[in-house]
């Protein structure tokens, strides 16, 4: 009766017990990873749209307005996809025989839609609602990300459960004066560029509730920040007109941190306890 | 993971995607129906059991498939089972299942979503907001005025209009589910013409040269449904004018000629009546189910005017409701006193009361009732009334137009007036003269509007043959039916929401009804079909409208226009009494009937789908009737002694055999209905024609219906039949749940041995679920509802712990865990915490709150199969009680749907924690983090959830996914759903809130079944907040918690009724 | 580490349980240590006369236990109390009682498993090759009916002739050397 | 033969039956006449045996057919939904739990058998623990199927883990389902541990007996190279003893946690603090049910009388009995309850209970489960008459499957809302899938008579007289010493 194992046998049986645990271990960080990667969740991924439309080069390069095209965003659940005649209206003048826009004339003179790939596609069953975001001080670019610097639309972010959750469990992170809403650069009030702020009338919509600067009042008298980074900081921009009606006291109070802002904020706007935005049935019907 | 909600509608992508080249046009883009009704028919041949909107991968299979399965499955065989059939989407499901495996967020990759913009967006479109629209629904009892919600130029939801003098705002049950009619797709979509795809231009062509070719219109007929619109009136003068010779007749299966025939003889013209309820402290229904529905006169303002008087007030005087009827109705069980009589008792009994001597041979307990009855009549000082039903003999009318002057109640709380049909008619009779000038050839063009007499027509008429006999027969119609499918012509109907015109109002208050949307098929109305044979037949409907509305529009007329059709309704077209009050009585004209002989028939429109106009719309086919709880059938309805004479046991097949005609219908008993009488309900039995949902369901009663015996008829036989048929009930109490131990309880150990006491109902009672006292006893005990016996509160009982009371707070476990009473730290304002008060005084059970909810949550129709093992879907139903003996019991109405407990049963056990409560007090149901483990079902007391057990919603079929409200998901297999106290509402409210930076008002947000209910029997609202209705409600003595004792602290509360009998009856 | 070779020890094959158990006692006496028995089943005898007494089994065991409830707990607590606190019926965030049962479950689970994979791995297993299965006669009666006693060369007292010597004075069956 | 005489005819004067042990009157665990190595022969031949019974193929492949019913079954389910059931509202459970609990009822008495009697020191459990254990493993196979397929939607069935997720969400631990997921993984785990701990010996033997080079492998690897050493020996059963310590009260717990998904819902007729305890002895009582049921016909099949004696017969029906009269109270205590509480809802789901539609449900229980039972077990004569122990053993486990469906059906159709009141009916998909389990339990029972040891032979040994240690050369000793 000989041995029925090689000698090697038992550090193989050893081994292989220890790559099995080894193999479990891997395959559930794959699988935590995978949920979270792109591929996924199609974050950075620039589908192929009928014109390659550049969010840049109207934004960050014309200046236009965010409004301009998603018209109904402070007003409605959806921002709006603008129709074709919004890319007419210029378009009828410039750039009119441009191989790119053939699509746009297409449509216009055949009436029939443009078709845009989605790019923030949220899951069927989630109600999101741009109108009471961009009215309660979150702006696009804490969603949407630096859209000004997209020459073609992409996710900035995962647009996952979690990632809504951080938002709704502390939203003070992430508030801003309801007029710096369309403003991409806004980095929140630091040290070097304090941010004041005053609460005017009250009553009346949050939006009008709290006005803001980033040039000292005690100064030469507020006016209404204007932090486009990419633009000189003197240059006087469209942004620099303070709101009519608006009568400032000087009762202003200086932030120097987000957090302290977003506190002052969340008081002002009213913002729901993360209690209740964390519910349920906030975002699911 | 699998796509659970499939939110449609105005979700950015749906809302751009349905709606591409701007403006209202929307609808072109719908992709017409997938098959002709022939296909769908040769494809379900032989196949039982339905379904809503079968899709057509199950229609694709073939017979012998379907044979195997049946045979697999008795019991739930057909389309039950077979939502869709082994399919592509099978397939996705496993798929998805395999792929949710894979990547372990649950969460497969979503495939690429399209975004279609406008071209133009209209200007004042704001994607996601609804627009409301006013408009009305004309409907031969009168027309209901309506506010459309609308999406995107898509309507998706009916309700009341709430600026109308006469509805404020209230709907029922048929309005609502107009919405879905609208959708159907069984619609027909073209014109026809022998069967083949002609156009309207073709029709109009014919129809004008064949009217011109005639002399003067001779032999050019035209048979319409009741007419209501002044301008379609005012079209056929302009007719008339051109050709004197062509003849109008009107023609409805249910009809009112019972009263045009007495107000003719009483007031020598045709003559409506109104009541004014809200003056009349004693009400007389003689057979008028004035709160069942729509199908009488003037449901809306009656109601909600008797519920308001019989709401239990502190130095208010209660109305007294005495109904004599036949088929038990709501109205028959919300009376005080209830007497069941056969429809020809009934004449003479009105007649006895008219001449103030009691009826021979009547019973004791009936001379008991008459006594007091005609007391409680005349003491009441005029401030009574008397109202026939419209399907009562005219000897009853007469007799209540005589009561009412007799009493003096004219003026007071009646007023005559002209009828809202401005062609008033008596049906049959015209009827008649047409199917003989038919027979004797005269007729070259029969045009139908609307009507299908082929279904209809009383069979003794012939009609079929006389059909025949006309050369060319056209029909408007908004289904391909049993009289289209033989005609030569078939004009597809346009959808009320989808054409102009105008109707008026019970009060007769003139809407202008105008279009919501194009019409999807690009139907007509009766207005273009008269406006062919006129001067310029291109006239639209609305120029025609418009031009006949300048007569009865006063003021400028643009302006006025407007605000018309702004307001939903023309100011200053209401009607004002007639002179020459009551005339003379008319008793004498309609001698009492020969005594019967034999069985009773008595014919009745369907409570939920009428006169078989409905047979094709879903949510009223399933709709649990009122009081029978019969859903997708009809049933000879017979009293407990009837079916015991006829040795018929509930589900027994019975034959009915009436002058030689026969008909085969399942025998059901229903507690009160009196003895030797079967009433039998109209609308059912229809073929293929009427559409994918009305085919087949239940048995034909018009089979047996002839002219002279339109309402009722005696001399009839009934024997059982062999085999049974499982009739379709929501609720089995009426049949298995009866018996002998109804009556066991420990405190009167009394044995009901022959069974004729509703278990169900006594329990109902033992358990303290339905309580209510007497007037006098509320009086004696303002707290009745909580302590102390009265009459229907069993409470304390010796043996017994207190049922259904609350527990002492601190007796809870967790006394103070949850505060729903915490304080905004920046406003200081105290948070909401959401709900409701039902007022079980006011809801009178007619299921407008149900087909309210159907609309606005998106519930899917899961069909008769699926009904029968108890898998409907309502979220809201109306829970019926018969409380003592059956023979003539009381009953009680308690609508019924989640209770939002702050102690939820469900919550505790959900495993993936899918149900959980909101800070604001909500028991939210999370749809997509549901895995369907039904425990929640289990610990739910109310059994107020509901499981999609098979894939019920109807993901396929195009012009559905129009009609869904795009704030609620639809809801896929597997899915445990409930009352949502309509969150979606809630949360737009709280958004508009929240911008203007205020707080939400008491009464901004309405649910679904509030919003529709006639009588506002539901009050929803914050009730952290003293001064909002619902907590005022909540604050009553009389405002109890089902089932309290089990301490789950449900937020939704009932108010206990109060009733005020006669006190020598009670 | 190259493979060991030459002898590992002498294995003596008995017939009874006693043999054994006296033989091995002897040994004992005679200064062997680094010696063992095999049986077809477990006699207790013969560990005494090993002078093998306590294993650690039990104390992993305890220590699986621990952390399995341990683990169980602290998980429930931070998922119901600060992962995602909700109102579920009602209920307090941290409801104890409730907790306990899969914490109770998970106790044992860990228990278990200690015990059994460390009973496995304080006897050195899998160690599919051993030097005693090249006896001839090992595997022919170590795990059926006959009863070993193996003196390892590792012992000091270790002597190929001596030793075997030594276990022929047992009513030894046969006495065999058992190479690396 | 040695059993024949008394198997046929127990009244036969016990003196003279080979199988009686003269001193104690009892049955002899092992017949006379065994050694060591006929033990080993005999169990290891079964296995290690080149020519396989033609019957075990043929039961194989019956066993195969019937469980085709559950592939069949589940695919159709998976594909349509459990509308194909015979679920409804109220009543949204039905068969899927009532199978459950029944399943893992009878996975209780393996571990009974193993661990509490080890524990005992009933060493007669020896013959009969490993597939007694095996039982309990398959059991807990099927039951585990149907929580995983009575859920809506399967797929996602994996919620009930707390795994980390992008959602943020997790289990909700207040619910009995959340409790049952650990309480049945883990019973599942530590009884396929404790079972093939107990194997490792014998594979050991296997793998040395074996002559077929892959069975000498196969069995080699599962032996982990077990080699019988002394020290090995007391680390092993310090840790059997220890898995046993652990499995008692986890046996106890699990189907505990089990009555919870009754005891804490609200419902009248599940709302009782009765549910552990009887559920635990109805678990043992149809456990030990199902053990004969298999161990009868097997002991025959393979001629093991010798092995697995009348003794072990008579004993478990002394322990069904004793289990049986626990149930028994337990219906008791909730009859007398219902009146005592004074409860409406109680008294009012007793008597639903009893004389409601589904009264005849009722009946058949407390007939097969306690009025056949308990009435026979008393009588020794029946007790070690085989065919009627068999027989009985059936019985008892139809009486234990009507227990669950009283519990679950009956409650539920008729509770607090009589508007909602209805009935529940199963369809054919609810059969299919049920005998399908069954089929798939025998499938795998097959498997294991066939290719493990289904009696350890170590812990037979054990109880041969030649394991006894003579000592006479230690008292020389010791004197010499002392000298």
């Amino acid at each position: 009766m000989a041995q029925v194992f090689d000698r090697s046998s038992n550090a193989l049986a050893r081994f292989s017990l220890v790559l099995t645990g080894v193999i479990v271990i891997a395959l559930g960080v794959t699988l935590d990873q995978l949920q979270r990667s792109p591929w996924v969740t199609r974050q950075g991924q620039r589908p192929d749209q009928p014109i390659p439309f550049s969010h840049k080069h109207h934004v960050e390069g014309l200046g236009l307005q965010c409004q301009y095209c998603h018209t109904q965003v402070e007003k409605a659940a959806y921002a709006g996809i603008p129709p074709t005649k919004t890319c007419i209206n210029c378009h009828a003048q410039i750039w009119t025989n441009a191989e790119l826009l053939e699509p746009v004339r297409q449509s216009w003179a055949t009436g029939a839609s443009i078709q845009w790939i989605r790019v923030h596609d949220l899951p069927d069953y989630v109600y999101f609602n741009h109108e009471i975001h961009v009215n309660k001080g979150i702006g696009c670019a804490s969603c949407h990300g630096r859209v000004d610097e997209m020459p073609l639309m992409y996710q900035q972010n995962t647009l996952q459960m979690e990632w809504c959750l951080n938002c709704h469990r502390n939203p003070a992170v992430n508030l801003r004066p309801t007029s710096e809403i369309y403003n991409m650069a806004w980095a929140g009030p630091s040290s070097e560029r304090p941010v004041w702020c005053t609460s005017t009338v009250t009553g009346g919509a949050t939006a009008q509730n709290v006005s803001c600067t980033t040039m000292n009042p005690s100064g030469k008298g507020p006016e209404v920040a204007m932090l486009q980074m990419n633009t000189e900081a003197n240059g006087p921009t469209s942004s620099d007109v303070p709101p009519l009606g608006i009568t400032m006291p000087a009762s202003y109070q200086k932030f120097t941190s987000q957090m302290d802002l977003g506190k002052y904020l969340t008081a002002q706007y009213h913002i729901r306890n993360p209690e209740q935005l964390s519910s349920c049935e906030t975002c699911h019907r | 993971m699998m796509k659970i909600g499939n939110k449609t509608g105005t979700d950015e992508t749906m809302a751009e995607m349905k709606a591409p080249a701007g403006q209202p046009v929307v609808v072109t883009q719908i992709a017409p129906a997938k098959m002709t009704l022939a296909e769908v028919h040769a494809k379900l041949d032989g196949k039982t059991g339905r379904r809503f909107w079968k899709n057509l991968d199950e229609l694709a299979d073939t017979p012998a498939f379907h044979e195997l399965m049946r045979e697999e499955f008795p019991r739930q065989a057909g389309a039950g089972e077979w939502v869709d059939a082994v399919s592509r989407r099978g397939f996705l499901k496993v798929m998805g299942a395999s792929l949710a495996l894979a990547g372990l967020a649950g969460c497969t990759k979503q495939p690429d979503e399209p975004i279609f913009p406008y071209i133009k967006q209209p200007e004042d479109l704001v994607l996601g907001k609804p627009m409301y629209f006013a408009t009305a629904y004309p409907f031969p009892t009168g027309a209901i005025p309506v506010l459309v919600k609308s999406d995107s130029f898509r309507p998706i939801k009916v309700d009341g209009n709430p600026e109308h003098p006469m509805s404020k705002g209230k709907s029922d049950a048929f309005t609502q589910a107009t919405l879905l009619d609208l959708y159907d797709p069984d619609r027909s979509q073209h014109v026809l013409h022998r069967g083949e795809v002609a156009s309207w231009g073709e029709f109009q062509q014919a129809f004008a040269t064949a009217a011109k070719k005639s002399s003067g219109g001779q032999g050019i007929y035209f048979l319409s449904e009741t007419i209501t619109s002044p301008t379609l009136a005012a079209q056929w003068k302009q007719v008339q004018a051109a050709y004197p010779q062509a003849k109008m007749v009107q023609w409805e299966p249910v009809n009112q000629d019972s009263s045009r025939a007495a107000s003719k003889a009483a007031f020598g013209s045709y003559t409506d009546a109104q009541y004014k309820l809200e003056e009349a402290d004693v009400i007389l229904s003689l057979d008028a189910d004035f709160l069942g529905g729509i199908a009488h006169p003037g449901f809306l303002p009656l109601a909600s005017d008797y519920a308001e008087r019989h709401r239990y007030e502190e130095g208010k005087t209660m109305n007294r409701l005495y109904v004599v009827e036949t088929m038990p109705t709501v109205t028959g069980f919300k009376a005080e006193h209830r007497l069941a009589l056969k429809p020809s008792e009934i004449a003479t009994f009105a007649q006895a009361l008219a001449s103030g001597s009691a009826p021979q041979g009547a019973t004791a307990e009936q001379q008991k009732f008459f006594a007091a009855l005609s007391a409680d009549l005349k003491n009441s000082g005029g401030k009574c009334v008397v109202i026939p039903g419209e399907q009562a003999s005219p000897a009853v009318h007469a007799a209540a137009y005589a009561l009412n002057s007799s009493l003096g109640a004219v003026g007071k709380t009646v007023i005559y007036t002209e009828t809202v049909n401005p062609m008033p008619s008596e049906q049959v009779a015209d009827l008649k003269s047409l199917v003989a000038d038919m027979k004797g050839g005269k007729v070259q063009w029969l045009v139908m509007l609307g009507v299908n007499p082929i279904y209809s027509a009383p069979w003794d008429l012939g009609f079929r043959d006389a059909f025949a006999n006309v050369p060319v027969t056209a029909q408007l119609a908004s289904h391909v039916d049993e009289t289209g499918a033989i005609s030569n012509w078939h004009i597809n109907k346009a959808h009320y929401l989808e054409s102009w015109s105008d109707a008026r109002a019970y009060d007769g208050t003139i809407s202008i009804i105008q279009p919501m949307i194009d019409p999807m098929y690009g139907g007509k109305s009766a207005h273009d079909v008269l406006q062919a044979l006129l001067a310029d037949p291109q006239q639209s409907a609305y120029d025609v409208v418009v031009a006949n509305a300048k007569i009865y529009i006063k003021g400028d007329f643009a302006t006025s226009w407007r605000k018309a059709l702004h307001d939903g309704w023309v100011e200053g077209t209401a009607f004002t009494a007639k002179a020459g009050g009551a005339g003379k009585s008319a008793v004498a004209s309609f001698p009492a009937a020969a005594a019967p002989s034999g069985l009773e028939i008595s014919f009745r429109p369907d409570p939920s789908i009428y006169d078989g106009r409905f047979a094709n719309v879903g949510w009223l086919q399933e709709l649990p009737k009122q009081v029978t709880n019969l859903s997708w059938d009809n049933a000879a309805i017979m009293s407990i002694n009837t079916l015991a004479d006829l040795k018929l046991d509930e589900s027994d097949p019975v034959k009915i055999s009436l002058n030689g005609r026969e008909v085969i219908a399942p025998a059901m008993m229903i507690p009160g209905h009196p003895d030797g009488v079967i009433t039998v309900h109209l609308g059912f039995g229809r073929g293929v024609e009427s559409g994918r949902v009305g085919e087949g369901v239940g048995f034909d009663a018009y089979q047996i219906r002839t002219t002279d015996g339109l309402l009722s008829v005696s001399g009839a036989t009934a024997k059982k039949v062999p085999g049974t048929y499982d009739l379709c009930i929501t609720k089995v109490h009426n049949i298995e749940h009866r018996g002998s131990f109804a009556q066991h309880d420990l405190e009167k150990p009394l044995s009901d041995k022959d069974g004729v006491y509703s278990l169900a109902g006594h329990e109902a009672e033992e358990r303290s679920i339905i309580r209510y006292a007497t007037v006098d006893e509320v009086k004696k005990n303002p707290n009745f509802a909580h302590e102390g016996g009265a009459s229907g509160t069993l409470i304390d009982k010796v043996g017994y712990s207190p049922q259904g009371e609350k527990v002492p707070h601190d007796n809870s476990f967790f006394p103070d865990n949850w505060n729903y009473e915490k304080q905004d730290p920046s406003t200081l304002k105290i948070q909401n915490a959401w709900g409701m008060a039902i007022d079980l005084n006011s809801c009178i059970g007619c299921n407008a709150c149900i087909v309210s909810c159907y609309a606005e949550n998106n519930i899917p129709v899961v069909g008769r199969e699926q009904v029968k093992v108890g898998r409907n879907m309502q979220w809201l139903r109306i829970d019926t009680y018969f409380e003592g003996d059956l023979h003539a019991p009381k009953a009680h109405f308690q609508p019924m749907a989640c209770q939002h407990c702050e102690n939820a049963g469900c919550e505790q056990v959900c495993p993936v924690g899918a149900t959980v409560h909101t800070p604001e007090g909500l028991n939210t149901m999370v749809y997509n983090r549901c895995v369907g483990t039904r425990y929640c079902s289990n610990n739910c007391p109310y059994k107020v959830r509901r499981f999609n057990f098979l894939l019920y919603s109807d993901y396929d079929t195009e012009s559905l996914k129009f009609m869904r409200n795009p704030d609620v998901s639809v809801r896929s297999r597997g899915v445990m759903e409930k009352c949502s106290y309509c969150v979606q509402r809630i949360e737009a409210a709280k958004i508009t809130a929240d911008k203007e930076n205020r707080e939400i008002r008491d009464g901004e947000i309405v649910t679904a079944c509030q919003q529709a209910c006639p009588t506002s029997a539901i009050t929803f609202g914050n009730i952290n907040d003293k001064a909002s209705k619902v907590a005022k409600a909540k604050a009553e003595e009389r405002d109890y918690q089902v089932l309290a004792d089990l301490n789950f602290r449900p937020r939704t509360t009932y108010t206990a009724g109060v009733i005020n009998p006669h006190p020598e009856l009670a | 580490m190259p493979p060991r070779e030459g002898v590992y020890g002498l294995l003596a094959e008995f017939n009874t349980p006693s043999e054994l158990v006296h033989a091995t006692e002897e040994a004992h006496r005679a200064g062997y240590r680094r010696m063992e028995c095999y049986t077809p089943y477990p006699v207790e005898e013969a560990a005494e006369a090993l002078h093998f007494h306590k294993t650690r089994v039990p104390l992993v065991c305890l220590i699986g236990g621990l952390m399995g409830v341990t683990t169980a707990f602290l998980m429930e607590t931070w998922i119901n109390v600060w992962a995602y606190p909700l109102n579920i019926a009602g209920r307090p965030l941290f409801s104890w009682p409730a907790f306990i049962i899969p914490a109770y479950e998970w106790t044992i689970l860990f228990a278990g498993f200690s015990a059994a994979l460390g009973m496995i791995a304080l006897n050195g297993l899998p160690q599919l090759y051993h030097p005693v299965f090249n006896a001839p006669n090992f595997r022919n009666g170590a795990t059926t009916d006959k009863f070993f006693l193996c003196l390892e060369a590792v012992d000091p007292k270790f002597s190929l002739s001596e030793t075997r010597a030594f276990l022929e004075q047992f009513p030894a069956v046969s006495v065999v050397e058992v190479d690396h | 033969m040695a059993t024949k005489g008394p198997m046929q005819d127990p009244s036969v004067d016990p003196v003279i039956d080979p199988m009686i042990d003269p001193r104690t009157g009892e049955y002899a665990v092992i017949a006379p006449g065994h050694n060591f190595k006929s033990v080993t022969q005999k169990i290891a031949g079964i296995v290690l045996t080149s020519n396989t019974p033609l019957g075990w193929f043929f039961g194989l492949i019956v066993a195969a057919g019937v469980a085709m019913g559950l592939v069949i079954g589940c695919t159709w389910l998976f594909l349509k939904g459990v509308g194909i059931w015979g679920v409804t509202i109220p009543g949204a459970w039905g068969f899927a739990i009532i199978n459950f609990v029944w399943w893992i009822g009878i996975g209780h008495a393996g571990t009974l058998i193993s661990a509490i009697l080890l524990l005992f020191k009933q060493t007669w459990r020896n013959s009969i623990n490993r597939f007694a254990e095996a039982m309990t493993i398959f059991a807990v196979v099927c039951a585990g199927t149907f929580p995983l397929i009575h859920v809506g939607r399967p797929w996602l069935a994996y919620w009930l883990f707390p795994y980390p997720n992008t959602m943020n969400v997790w289990p909700q631990f207040r619910s009995p389902l959340a409790w049952d997921v650990f309480a049945v993984s883990t019973y599942a785990s530590i009884s396929i541990i404790f079972w093939y701990i107990g194997m490792i010996p014998d594979f050991g033997t296997l793998r040395d007996r074996a002559t077929m080079p892959a069975a000498k492998y196969f069995y080699g690897m599962l032996s982990l190279g077990w080699r019988g050493s002394t020290r090995h020996w007391i680390r092993y059963e310090s840790a059997s003893l220890l898995l046993a310590g652990l499995s008692t009260p986890l046996v106890l717990s699990v189907h505990t946690v089990i009555s919870f998904d009754f005891a804490v819902a609200a419902l009248a007729g599940w709302h009782t603090t009765i549910f552990p305890p009887y559920f635990v002895a109805g678990a043992v009582y149809s456990g030990f049910a199902m053990v004969l049921t298999l161990a009868i016909p097997i002991r025959k099949f393979y001629h093991m009388e010798d092995l697995v004696t009348l003794r072990h017969l008579d004993n478990m029906a002394k322990v069904m009995l004793a289990t049986g009269s626990i149930v028994a109270y337990g219906y008791g205590m909730e009859v007398f309850m219902a009146w005592f509480s004074a409860s409406h809802w109680e008294f009012f789901m007793m008597w639903n209970r009893m004389f409601g539609p589904m009264g005849w449900a009722y009946w058949i229980l407390i007939l097969t489960n306690i009025a056949i039972p308990l009435t026979t077990l008393w009588s020794r004569k029946l007790r070690v008459n085989v065919t009627f122990l068999f027989i009985l053993s059936l019985i008892v486990n139809t009486g234990m499957w009507f227990e669950r469906f009283v519990i679950v059906v009956t409650s539920l159709y008729r509770e607090y809302l009589p508007s909602s009141w209805g009935t529940y009916r199963a369809t054919k998909w609810d059969y299919m899938i049920y005998v399908g389990t069954m089929g798939l339990f025998t499938f795998l029972f097959f498997l294991f008579v066939r290719f493990l040891p289904m009696i350890p032979m170590s812990e037979i040994r054990m109880m041969l007289p030649q394991t006894k240690v003579t000592r006479g050369v230690d008292a020389e000793t010791a004197t010499e010493e002392t000298a």
